[in-house]
């Protein structure tokens, strides 16, 4: 017995499913076969009925999906956050920001390079509406020092790491990251970098196909407290890369 | 030590493991490819040879069709492939997305106008000496393929290895339709390309070395069973 | 491919000739032009309907396009080619330069049975003729294309046989054959034609057409200048091209 | 609407419009991959014609590398380009990483074992027939080369159009060095990417429509003047 | 490619002849096996330093391939060649089955010439003398692969002469002319060994050989059975086989 989940990619790099997936198959028997791709791609993919459970980490979009009546219930899975990482030398003073608002309006005065998604993933989402709260208007410096790289997220970090860039990422695909180079972390904390995963399983009456009960396990599965226990478990070099919250 | 020596430790090291998911994963990318690379062959050689040499109307669009199909992005071929086999998609009740079966249709369709569009050229250059002697002789249509098939198939080779190049390295297709889902569709080329975005570049770059050692060691080996071949055939 | 020899046939009614017999083959003003240069410029001609038929002209005279055109391996431009109803579908013709397949000898005249339609259990009986008749019994194993020269020629002209051909076609057969094996292929051609078979055998020596020839169609320029018996030929051609052609004059 | 027609219709738009960003895309695709194929061809028809024509010791070995080296992962070809130019490579310095320039270098890695694979069968193939005469009149070394690869030319256009094949479609190198940075590296194949992974799969395949058909143009305009100039030498 | 004619020559030294004369070229016991059969055997002659040797035997008797060898164009299995230092470096071969560039037969004589290294300014007019001599001037802008099987011959011939060859390797280079250009051919041969080449003329044809040659070397089965002058070979011939074959039997 197999269920399909569309997944963002960030949950996938991290090793967080390698871990989980194999008590969640001890426990129910059955095997978790997870399709990573961006966030844009889950839904869509999620939408042509091509898979029974969708992760992923953008709330307009998912809701959306469940208005539509692609999904039968969008429900809180867990949350890390995001964080602004950049070249050690700082240039443009991104570490002493007050808030991320200024960190961000810092790199557009400074016309420091910045690496951007641009993929329409739930961090890109994200992104954008962090910017939306400055004065700053990035998107027509694109092909300057602003950088949109219509890459994931991994594509993206590398390509921050080999033009010295700054970049939005999520903490639990930095953690994993190895291709760290010369950045590090500068800015963090801002409650408006939370970043919070949903699951939604894919409604049946859409798609007939859909292996609900197999996708109801799974969801139960990660909002039990087994799951949610399993989610806090992990840890890469010692640091814990998700919080679980389900309600 | 610099990334390329540690990629190349990394490589020996998983080699010398023997470790079984990569030897699950070997035998995916090798499955897969192979299977397409054998479709592609069936269909391409026969079309190829037909192309250089029947004449009908509407032969050079082909030609050019299947020349320029050469270069089919493999990202859309995924794309197309996904959509006709997606649960939406018309063919979605075979519930076939995800497997490696879909992954041998992609692979197959990208490979087999590189097979066709190279064995005309050279089916095409062997009949510019063959054409009138098998006319004179009114060999049918099917004799005068096989004929010429046959009488090429050690330059035919080289068509199939590009074949084979193509599909042992292609990674946009595969992505899309397999979903590179671990211990299902997790080819080499799809690892190589997570262990990309996670980072981890020596072991993508390792990985990326043994498939090119995989890919040496198939070359080597039909080479040499071609010349042994081709040896005794002309002692 | 897509023709079969014959197939290009355009049906034009040769009048019976002398005694009412129809003519084994004949070509209506055929004209084949490449570059801009006429190569067959009207050919005409009605070749009986049995015996050895030897065609001679210079170099370059449209011998070998002539032949081609009759199989219908060449476009003409206008013109037509009439095969008597008992050759047509039975035609071989070894061309001037042979091609041989990759392959060996004996697998070269087994892939012309097959091609032939001589069904499965009969060949090897066939083959073995054939490897006898060519003289090839100690080459039958050979790559074919390893062969010597006259070899080589001597394969495709029993691959020819293989065809059991009404109609034969030779392009110079023994041009680059031993005094030996040319009486040999003489022989067989011979052979042929005392069986019925009709002959058209393109030579640049006179003896040989002294030997073999019922009659000599001369051409020149691409046109047929003269027809004749052999002695009538040989010794009173009609034509300034042909007399200066047996002359061994040059007509450049 | 079906998704395919959907993607059609998205594409006749996206033609109407000449939407000037389509535009750039469209062009840097095409400098980028012809450029690549220039300096594939330029390396690769001499190497496959020494590799058709001269015995040397271990040219076995070259061969079958060569030959493998056709299905060279783009992926990994990327990886190593990067790992190269990057500010921490050697030739980091450079300053090339994420433009054009790089992107040509790494298609010309991925297309040159394409070229030359491919041009060493056409040529040794021509050569079984060239061999003794062109050695019987004392050839030299590099008067032998080129008098083949003269002879071959309309043959070897095949290799080239195979190489440009995929150098038009692939993405995994270009992507990995060009980093798919919008208005600087971002091609056909990068841009039919990203509107995958955004989930816009019309876009992605009107994207992948518009490439083929630029690709189907390209090998067509290359048949038609092939074809014109082979009539006008053989008349 | 690779070696160029001459060069895999293996240094042995010759002794002298009659009148002390080293020869313009010497065989010595060469060997070549393939599959096991010995195609050459022990090959062994010393050719004239003058005038025109005829190779004559067989079909398959070695003739082809020991020109081939003698042009380093094949690897022997042992055995050596010898050639006189006034001949080595300048010596042009003309196939049995000659091999043209797909190219016109004015390119194919310029890439001759190009080849043998003629200073590029001499080249226009040397072009023209060639293209005369062959008889060619109608055919110099045709694709030489679209010539007649004569015509093709013709080339090859002049795009040897191109190389002004002090010898000069002929497999049987009149096979498909018409008896004119048969003529013009041998005028050409007879004139080069006048103005002091060697040539070496593979032919089948008695006639020939009467003709233009001054001895006769006689292969069969890869080995040199006889070599005498022609007016012994033809009147008084030695060797059983050599009987046989001007008699005309069949030697299988
Ligand atoms: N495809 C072609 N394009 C141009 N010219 C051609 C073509 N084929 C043949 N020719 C020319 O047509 C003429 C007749 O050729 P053909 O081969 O019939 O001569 P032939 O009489 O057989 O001469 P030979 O005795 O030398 O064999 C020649 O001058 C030849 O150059
Ligand atoms: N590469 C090869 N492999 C096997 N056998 C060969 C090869 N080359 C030549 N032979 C054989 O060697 C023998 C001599 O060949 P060669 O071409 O020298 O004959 P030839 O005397 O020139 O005959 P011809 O008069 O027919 O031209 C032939 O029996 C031929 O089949
Ligand atoms: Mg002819
Ligand atoms: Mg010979």
């Amino acid at each position: 017995d197999s269920i399909i989940v569309q997944s963002t990619t960030s949950t996938q790099n991290s090793g967080l499913y390698d871990f989980i997936l194999p008590q969640f198959q001890a426990t129910t028997g059955i095997e978790a076969r997870v399709v990573a791709v961006g966030t844009g791609q889950a839904l869509t993919n999620a939408a042509n009925c091509d898979g029974d459970v969708v992760v992923v980490h953008a709330r307009p979009a998912e809701e959306e999906f469940v208005a539509n009546g692609y999904g039968t219930e969008r429900h809180d899975l867990m949350y890390n956050d995001f964080i602004i990482v950049g070249p050690s030398a700082d240039p443009a003073d991104v570490a002493s920001a007050p808030d991320v608002a200024t960190a961000l309006s810092r790199i557009a005065e400074a016309e420091a390079p910045f690496a951007s998604r641009a993929d329409n993933s739930g961090t890109h989402m994200r992104e954008m509406a962090l910017w939306e709260a400055t004065d700053a208007d990035p998107v027509a410096a694109s092909g300057t020092w602003y950088r949109e790289t219509g890459s994931g997220m991994g594509a993206t970090l590398n390509i921050a790491v080999g033009m010295d860039a700054y970049a939005l990422t999520d903490r639990g695909t930095w953690i994993s990251f190895e291709n760290k180079g010369d950045l590090e972390i500068l800015f963090q904390g801002d409650p408006a970098l939370n970043n919070q995963y949903g699951v939604i399983p894919v409604n049946p009456e859409h798609c007939p196909n859909v292996r609900a009960e197999g996708a109801q396990a799974f969801t139960d599965w990660l909002l039990s407290d087994d799951g949610q226990a399993a989610i806090a478990a992990y840890r890469v070099q010692g640091e814990q890369l998700f919080f679980p919250n389900a309600q | 030590m610099d990334p390329f020596s540690s990629a190349f430790v990394a490589a020996l090291e998983l080699i010398a493991s023997l470790d079984p998911n990569l030897l699950e994963v070997i035998g995916l990318s090798l499955r897969v490819s192979l299977t397409a690379l054998a479709l592609a062959c069936l269909i391409g050689l026969p079309l190829g040879a037909l192309l250089a040499v029947v004449r009908f109307p509407g032969r050079g669009a082909v030609v050019v069709l299947v020349s320029a199909l050469m270069g089919l992005p493999p990202v859309v071929v995924g794309l197309v492939v996904y959509v006709t086999f997606s649960a939406s998609g018309p063919l979605g009740p075979l519930q076939l997305l995800y497997t490696p079966t879909v992954m041998v249709v992609a692979q197959a369709i990208l490979v087999t106008p590189i097979v066709a569009a190279l064995a005309r050229q050279v089916i095409a250059d062997l009949n510019v000496e063959y054409d009138e002697t098998l006319r004179s002789m009114g060999t049918s249509g099917r004799m005068t393929i096989a004929t010429l098939v046959w009488d090429a198939r050690y330059s035919l080779l080289t068509a199939a290895l590009a074949g084979l190049g193509r599909a042992l390295a292609e990674v946009g297709a595969v992505m899309i339709v397999g979903g590179n889902i671990n211990h299902v569709t997790r080819m080499m080329t799809t690892a190589i390309a997570l262990e990309t975005s996670r980072g981890d570049l020596s072991m993508a770059m390792a990985l990326g070395i043994i498939l090119i050692a995989l890919t040496i060691a198939i070359n080597g080996a039909v080479m040499a069973v071609r010349n042994g071949m081709e040896r005794r055939a002309y002692g | 491919m897509a023709d079969r020899p014959g197939s290009s046939v355009i049906p034009f009614a040769p009048t019976p000739g002398a005694g009412g017999e129809l003519p084994a083959l004949a070509l209506q003003g055929l004209v084949i032009e490449r570059g801009g240069k006429r190569l067959l410029d009207g050919l005409t001609a009605r070749l009986p309907r049995s015996g050895i038929t030897a065609v001679m002209g210079p170099n370059g005279a449209g011998k070998s396009l002539a032949l081609r055109a009759i199989m219908g391996l060449i476009p003409v431009n206008s013109g037509a080619v009439w095969m008597h109803p008992s050759v047509a579908g039975a035609v071989a013709l070894v061309f001037q330069r042979p091609v041989l397949l990759r392959r060996s000898v004996r697998a070269n005249l087994a892939h012309a049975l097959k091609v032939f339609g001589v069904p499965r259990r009969e060949r090897p009986q066939r083959l073995t003729e054939l490897i006898r008749l060519g003289g090839l019994t100690n080459l039958a194993d050979r790559p074919a294309r390893a062969l010597s020269g006259g070899e080589q020629q001597r394969v495709a002209m029993v691959r020819a046989f293989a065809a059991q051909p009404r109609l034969l076609l030779l392009d110079e057969p023994t041009a680059s054959l031993d005094p030996q094996h040319t009486g040999a292929i003489e022989w067989l051609i011979r052979t042929a034609a005392e069986g019925g078979a009709k002959v058209i055998l393109v030579t640049h020596d006179n003896g040989q057409a002294h030997r073999l020839a019922d009659d000599v169609l001369f051409l020149h320029h691409g046109r047929a200048l003269e027809h004749t018996s052999r002695s009538r030929f040989f010794d009173r051609p009609v034509s300034a091209e042909a007399r200066a052609y047996l002359a061994g004059d040059l007509l450049l």
